[in-house]
């Protein structure tokens, strides 16, 4: 006994190709075509320069924004696994303060471990990475044995990261640090940090078992665990994974200021989930691209740069900034609705 | 009418004529369009084109608070309750009684519920929390709560699938009480003998169109079905016979504190084994413990001869076990994200890897093998499954479990909100794996279907097996009683 | 000339006033024109603002800078794009500054220590003090409370006892919180040390609302307007003058100077002074 | 967690089965007995002195946080009906420039509105509220009207409203403010305000339809537009009412310091959450109770205090608090589940 199916597109019985249709991030780099042509045209008028055909000013843009974008990438993980982490910022801080206390050269009097100076940068580097990772560990730990909303566990994280952070010296800054080390925050170094930690995430988020899973707990967590996910352990996994990246962060920014401070990376946390929101990450879960937040990163560089290029009061640069963020998500989910109907 | 969503004509030239004082079903496949037909006469969703006339006055609706103060109250299809208020918060929302300084009278509010519910004679008190209740208890609820409205039409759409016999025959008596005072009442449902008892007319729809209208004196069961689906269904349960083989599964004396205690029961190769009762009564429970999803507190799991601490899903899986959940929308579909992705979530393990890297060719192959097979109806295989109907996102859900060549099937509710087509290709599916083998666990609140399917029927009463049935000596009468104790 | 500025904070009262003064000094001047950056205390951004002056190829680069540690990557990033730079305000930690690169400001070891110096002289070098710190991560509060520290530890002030020390995050409420919660603990002082002029005004505040302000000094640091109009009617005893107008006249004039390739000092020291009941009427119209 | 409910509540057949329940308020007040349990004796033990016992310090622990405590009611509205408000506390800094630039005497030389001087204290608190009040309405509107995630629209006007505060004067402070403005911020003032605003609300939310909507949008969006609420416009008057409170609270935070400031307020709004998720309002919407909220701030001005009064240092300080949120929210969620097991 068979049953027609009248409504099926392609063979009977088997599915035809999907449906054309332009993808999420078009429309997010569509955004950022706009704002760039937007400063294009006003610097004519009112600079008499072209804002994009300035080499150095391009590499800026990318390079002001590498930090926020290496935090972005795992914060994107984390928002399409429904959760969220608003401690990567004091992330950044502890991890700056420890790696750059190991990066001190001897030369220096006040070193915070004077027996520890000299170190080759890969000390630093993997001392703070691990740091990152411990925090991540922490945050994932506290979500996953406690069940407390994320919102609430990484604001916990994050009051406490700066606190130690301002404790390890007591709020002393950490400088002359080794020029190998300095060499990771100089040039194109971070940028090519950022492009290439963001490559590598967009092969995992597509295309291995570690971005399905995080894809399947954000769209249903009672689902992916009925298929056979370990939602928990996940969980601890990818918010590792994040606090490595917030470490991997806060030793760039230490490197690119050649010290260590505990007032570093204040409200980055806020930027990164901007970022990722505007690239097209719901909030909600299951859904986002790395390529996505990339492009969120972008506009905010490209804005940042834009206002310095027109000259723009620093008053009105913060009060455009919250309109451009409310307005790019608007846009983007205008573009959706449109298309759809 | 007509209404379109995105990619869906929902409704094209729908029609529609309800009488006063009658009862009239609406019936049709899943995604004919039912639903969204009420939901435009209850104002939630304005149509795109067309018009509908109450007491012969053309009306426009803006907003459910438009179509409630015109006199037209729905209980929706999916459960429309505030968990943590209570009963009287519930039902009287937007309507509470004031006390003279402008602020709500809880007493009073309390007294009035309470009042309306021994009227309907439902027994839930005033001043429960929603989350308290069971699901059947909510279903009442929503209908107290459609009831105090008052009004001249009352929409129901399917406010059967989450209510026992005790309580369905309880809201017949309702539904005719409402029909003697004169009031117009639509009336959605699946379920075929229910409109003999209940309708008075019945308007059958398919693929957002009318298709026919019939006085319930003059129904003819399989013309209806015809009119839904377009053709002639002739064999509602195609049982196959399939040979049974050794005892996959034992499971003894399982016991989850406080939810359910002491079942055991055996399933053999090919063997499907029904597992009836009331709604509550723990089936679902048992299947999830089995599962590992809750593990139990006590008792054994034997599978294939060997004693297992089934600790968690994972667990099962290894030990062949696959589990379709009776929640699609909480514990099934992953809704933004594709077909594919939702089929291949559960085979992703090292048969379908490289260094963690997923082997995408290979699986797609596989889910569109599936697909085919189980004919779902999509544009591609990268369709987000939320625009699929729900007939369709069970299918996908079945392929899940299927590709991992599952030797023990749980299936809870497999057709739960499932039209009639749908129905019987899903059936024919489980007997054709129980013939290759697989053994089969079907849950099912619908006795017909458990009857027409089982090898066995094990019966349960608040959490506890009262009876395994043989195929022979099973009937509605034993079930029944034994469901009910 | 185009100038660009970048400044650790905005909304900082001091930080304010200097602003203002290079503002207001630019718009005397011919073809100049000024561009504010805010790095709202965050070094990251605050290097970003150099690198984006630096592809503007504006005329000079005026930095205010969130932390002095960073002043040698900054100096050698805008040296290599040959353009003049002028700190202002805080010391820059190079040991020495390359041509094109001048300071202009006060050396923040003076605050601290003028600021507890007279504090120890009104106490006649013995007695308890607590002492209110800006927020930890900010180097000039760690500067200044060290300064404290350091004049306590001299012969002449041995006497003298820090017997609390928090912070109290630069902020007037976060100052007279925490006054408050000391009152209440029963802590006794006879004079309250701050980091700033801000949360002495807030310690007023409690010890007013407690009645414990008579006989209790009271000593900020930056004579602000509002500290002065303290200082008249008798409730701060000490405060230190920063000339933030001075430093960012001085700000300008360099930097249009090195912009012109005329040679300047490598440091141009502001000296802070110190404000007393005694020296008010020369401070009033200054900030 | 079970997929399924396995508390076996209410019997088949539709029986339901009210048990006996203790409320949440309870189990937090608990909590904050225990905390300042927990100070009382270490206070004896290092100190040599109570903690509780003392009217003084009593006054203090709950005037410190009085004025977290009128932003936290607003937010715990917002977050019963389901959002969030990040812009609190940039709308404080806001509402209190423009409250203060209002509130200054004529003495005074340099004032921001020269003609606008020894105006009576009630223009200036009236003009903070509605300042509050058209910031509460934004954030209501972009909501309503773009349907984009209360995270990102109260993000935008957080960094929009710090902007504009910081450029109404350029960054200046305002001082020399009125004795009759100044009064609004001394004495027990603010915590009659605070006390009052959430008696207020208490009775609001309770007893009136406009409580109701709110706990029935924020438990389930589309069965409050089914059942004829207008979700819309409820959201945006939850927004603007929060608005309001937090302008309140700006117009107390400048009469404390007798000054406004562009930097006022910065980071209260995550204290403001953090008072009304400890004070057990869900962030999934639905669930929550001001008098919760009253008891979370309080726990907060009893750490606050605590620490000052046990001498323990800044940095320790910030480490415990984060501990604290952590802490408190995982026991009120422990005792929970221990409850309905
Ligand atoms: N909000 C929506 N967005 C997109 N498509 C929708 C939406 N609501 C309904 N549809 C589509 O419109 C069609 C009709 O749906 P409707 O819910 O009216 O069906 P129904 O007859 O009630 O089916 P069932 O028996 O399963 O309840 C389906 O194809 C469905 O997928
Ligand atoms: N989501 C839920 N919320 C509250 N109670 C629930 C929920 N789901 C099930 N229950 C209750 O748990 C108990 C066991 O339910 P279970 O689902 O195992 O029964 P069942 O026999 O499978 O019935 P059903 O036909 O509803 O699936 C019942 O008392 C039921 O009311
Ligand atoms: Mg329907
Ligand atoms: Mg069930």
């Amino acid at each position: 006994m068979a049953i027609s199916n009248t409504g099926q597109i392609g063979k009977p019985g088997g599915l035809s190709l999907a449906k054309f249709r332009l993808p999420a991030e078009a429309r997010i780099f569509a955004v950022l075509l706009g704002v760039a042509a937007i400063f294009e045209i006003l610097g004519w008028f009112l600079v008499g320069q072209s804002f994009l055909a300035n080499k150095e000013r391009l590499l800026v843009m990318i390079l002001q924004v590498s930090v926020i974008g290496i935090i972005a990438v795992g914060v994107t993980q984390i928002i399409i696994m429904g959760g969220i982490d608003l401690s990567s910022g004091s992330v950044v801080a502890l991890t700056a303060m420890v790696s750059a206390s190991l990066a001190q050269t001897s030369e220096f009097g006040r070193a915070v471990f004077p027996s520890l100076t000299d170190l080759p940068m890969v000390v630093p580097l993997v001392c703070g990475l691990l740091v990152g990772l411990a925090c991540g560990l922490l945050n994932g730990f506290v979500i996953a044995k406690t069940a407390i909303p994320p919102f609430i566990a990484t604001l916990g994280v994050m009051v406490t990261a700066r606190g130690v952070a301002k404790w390890y010296t007591e709020g002393e800054p950490i400088s002359m640090l080794s020029d190998s080390y300095a060499e990771i925050g100089s040039g194109i170094t971070p940028v090519l940090i950022f492009l290439g930690v963001a490559a590598l995430f967009h092969i995992v988020l597509s295309y291995t078992r570690y971005g399905k899973y995080t894809y399947a707990i954000g769209a249903n967590r009672s689902a992916a665990r009925v298929s056979g996910i370990n939602v928990n352990k996940h969980l601890v996994v990818v918010y590792a994974v994040a606090g490595l990246l917030s470490g991997l962060a806060g030793v760039v920014t230490s490197a690119r200021a050649v010290s260590g401070q505990a007032g570093m990376g204040m409200m980055y946390e806020l930027d990164a989930i901007a970022a990722a929101v505007i690239g097209g990450t719901s909030l909600n879960g299951g859904l986002g691209k790395i390529t996505g937040t990339v492009i969120g990163v972008l506009i905010l560089g490209v804005v940042t740069s834009g206002f310095t290029f027109l000259r723009i009061d620093a008053y009105y640069q913060e009060i455009v900034k919250g309109v451009i963020i409310v307005v790019a998500v608007v846009a983007d989910q205008y573009r959706q609705r449109n298309r759809r109907s | 009418m007509r209404k379109e969503f995105p990619g869906v004509v929902a409704l094209d030239d729908a029609s529609f004529c309800l009488r006063r004082g009658t009862v009239h079903a609406l019936m049709g496949e899943n995604g004919a369009g039912k639903s969204t037909l009420m939901k435009i006469l209850a104002g939630v969703q304005p149509p795109d084109k067309g018009v509908f006339r109450l007491n012969g006055q053309d009306v426009a609706l803006t907003s459910p608070l438009d179509a409630l103060e015109k006199g037209i109250a729905m209980i929706h299809q999916e459960l429309n309750l505030m968990p943590y208020m209570t009963v009287a918060e519930n039902i009287w929302i937007r309507r509470e009684p004031l006390n003279r300084l402008g602020l709500i009278d809880h007493g009073r509010m309390n007294r009035m519920t309470q009042e309306l519910l021994q009227r309907l004679s439902i027994d839930v008190e005033a001043d429960s929390l929603i989350r308290d209740l069971s699901i059947s208890a909510r279903q009442m609820v929503e209908i107290a709560k459609a009831v105090s409205y008052d009004s001249e039409v009352l929409i129901m759409d399917e406010p059967t699938s989450a209510l026992t016999e005790h309580e369905v025959a309880h809201l017949f008596r309702i539904i005719k009480s409402l029909r003697e005072q004169g009031k117009g009442i639509i009336y959605i449902t699946h379920k075929m003998n229910e409109l003999s008892e209940i309708a008075d007319e019945v308007t059958v729809f398919r693929d957002g169109r009318y298709i026919g209208c019939m006085q319930t004196e003059r129904l003819d069961r399989d013309e209806i079905i015809r009119m839904m689906v377009g053709r002639e269904v002739t064999d509602m349960f195609p049982k196959e016979a399939a040979e049974i083989g050794d005892v996959v599964l034992a499971v003894n004396k399982l016991t989850l504190d406080g939810v359910f205690h002491d079942v055991s029961f055996e399933l053999r190769r090919g063997e499907i084994l029904g597992v009836a009762g009331l709604i509550g009564s723990g089936r679902s429970n048992v299947a999830e413990t089995l599962f590992g999803v809750t593990p139990a507190s006590s008792g054994s799991i034997n599978i294939f001869g060997r004693d297992i601490r089934v600790s968690s899903p994972q667990v099962a899986m290894d030990h062949g076990m696959a589990f379709l959940t009776e929640d699609r929308k909480d514990t099934g579909c992953f809704l933004n994200l594709s077909i594919l992705e939702n089929m291949q979530i559960a085979v992703l393990n090292d048969e379908h890897m490289t260094a963690g890297f997923v082997r995408q060719q290979g699986i797609t192959a596989l889910c569109e093998e599936m697909s085919a097979t189980l004919r779902v109806k999509a544009p591609g295989l990268y369709e987000r499954v939320e625009n699929l109907s729900g007939g369709n996102q069970q299918k996908v859900l079945i392929g899940r479990w299927l590709l991992t060549n599952p030797r023990i099937l749980i299936l809870d509710e497999p057709t739960r909100g499932i039209d009639v087509g749908a129905k019987a290709e899903i059936h024919r599916l489980i007997s054709k794996l129980a013939g290759q083998g697989v053994a089969v666990i079907m849950i099912s609140s619908e006795l017909p279907e458990v009857l027409g399917m089982s090898d066995r029927v094990m019966v349960m009463h608040e959490g506890r097996v009262t009876g395994i049935l043989d195929r022979s000596e099973a009937d509605q009468v034993s079930i029944m009683q034994l469901a009910a104790h | 000339a185009k100038i660009g500025v970048t400044m650790s904070a905005f909304d900082d009262n001091f930080l304010t006033v200097l602003r203002n003064g290079m503002k207001s000094h630019a718009g005397t001047q011919k073809d100049v024109s000024v561009q504010f950056e805010d790095a709202q205390n965050d070094i990251g951004r605050q290097i970003s603002q150099v690198q984006n002056f630096i592809a503007q190829k504006v005329d000079a680069i005026v930095v205010n800078v969130v932390d002095t540690e960073v002043t040698p990557k900054i100096t050698k990033m805008v040296s290599a794009a040959g353009i003049p730079l002028v700190y202002v305000n805080r010391l820059p930690a190079d040991r020495v500054l390359p041509a094109k690169v001048a300071f202009v400001g006060s050396n923040e070891i003076d605050s601290g220590t003028q600021q507890m110096k007279e504090v120890c002289r009104l106490m006649n070098g013995k007695g308890n003090i607590v002492v209110m710190m800006g927020d930890l991560s900010n180097q000039a509060a760690r500067q200044r409370t060290k300064d404290v520290e350091d004049v306590i530890a001299t012969p002449a002030c041995k006497g003298i006892k820090i017997v609390e020390k928090q912070t109290a995050k630069w902020s007037r409420t976060e100052g007279r919180d925490l006054m408050m919660n000391w009152l209440s603990a029963g802590v006794k002082f006879d004079a309250v040390v701050s980091n700033n002029d801000e949360m002495a005004l807030g310690a007023i505040q409690a010890l007013k609302a407690a009645k414990r302000l008579n006989g209790t000094i009271v000593a900020g640091v930056d004579a602000t307007r509002d500290a002065l109009t303290a200082m008249k009617a008798g409730e701060l005893k000490v405060t230190v003058f920063q000339n933030a107008a001075g430093q960012g006249r001085g700000a300008i004039d360099t930097a249009l100077k090195l912009a012109r390739g005329e040679k300047v000092p490598a440091m141009n020291n502001i000296p802070f002074e110190l404000v007393t009941p005694a020296n008010l009427k020369n401070y009033e119209a200054r900030n």
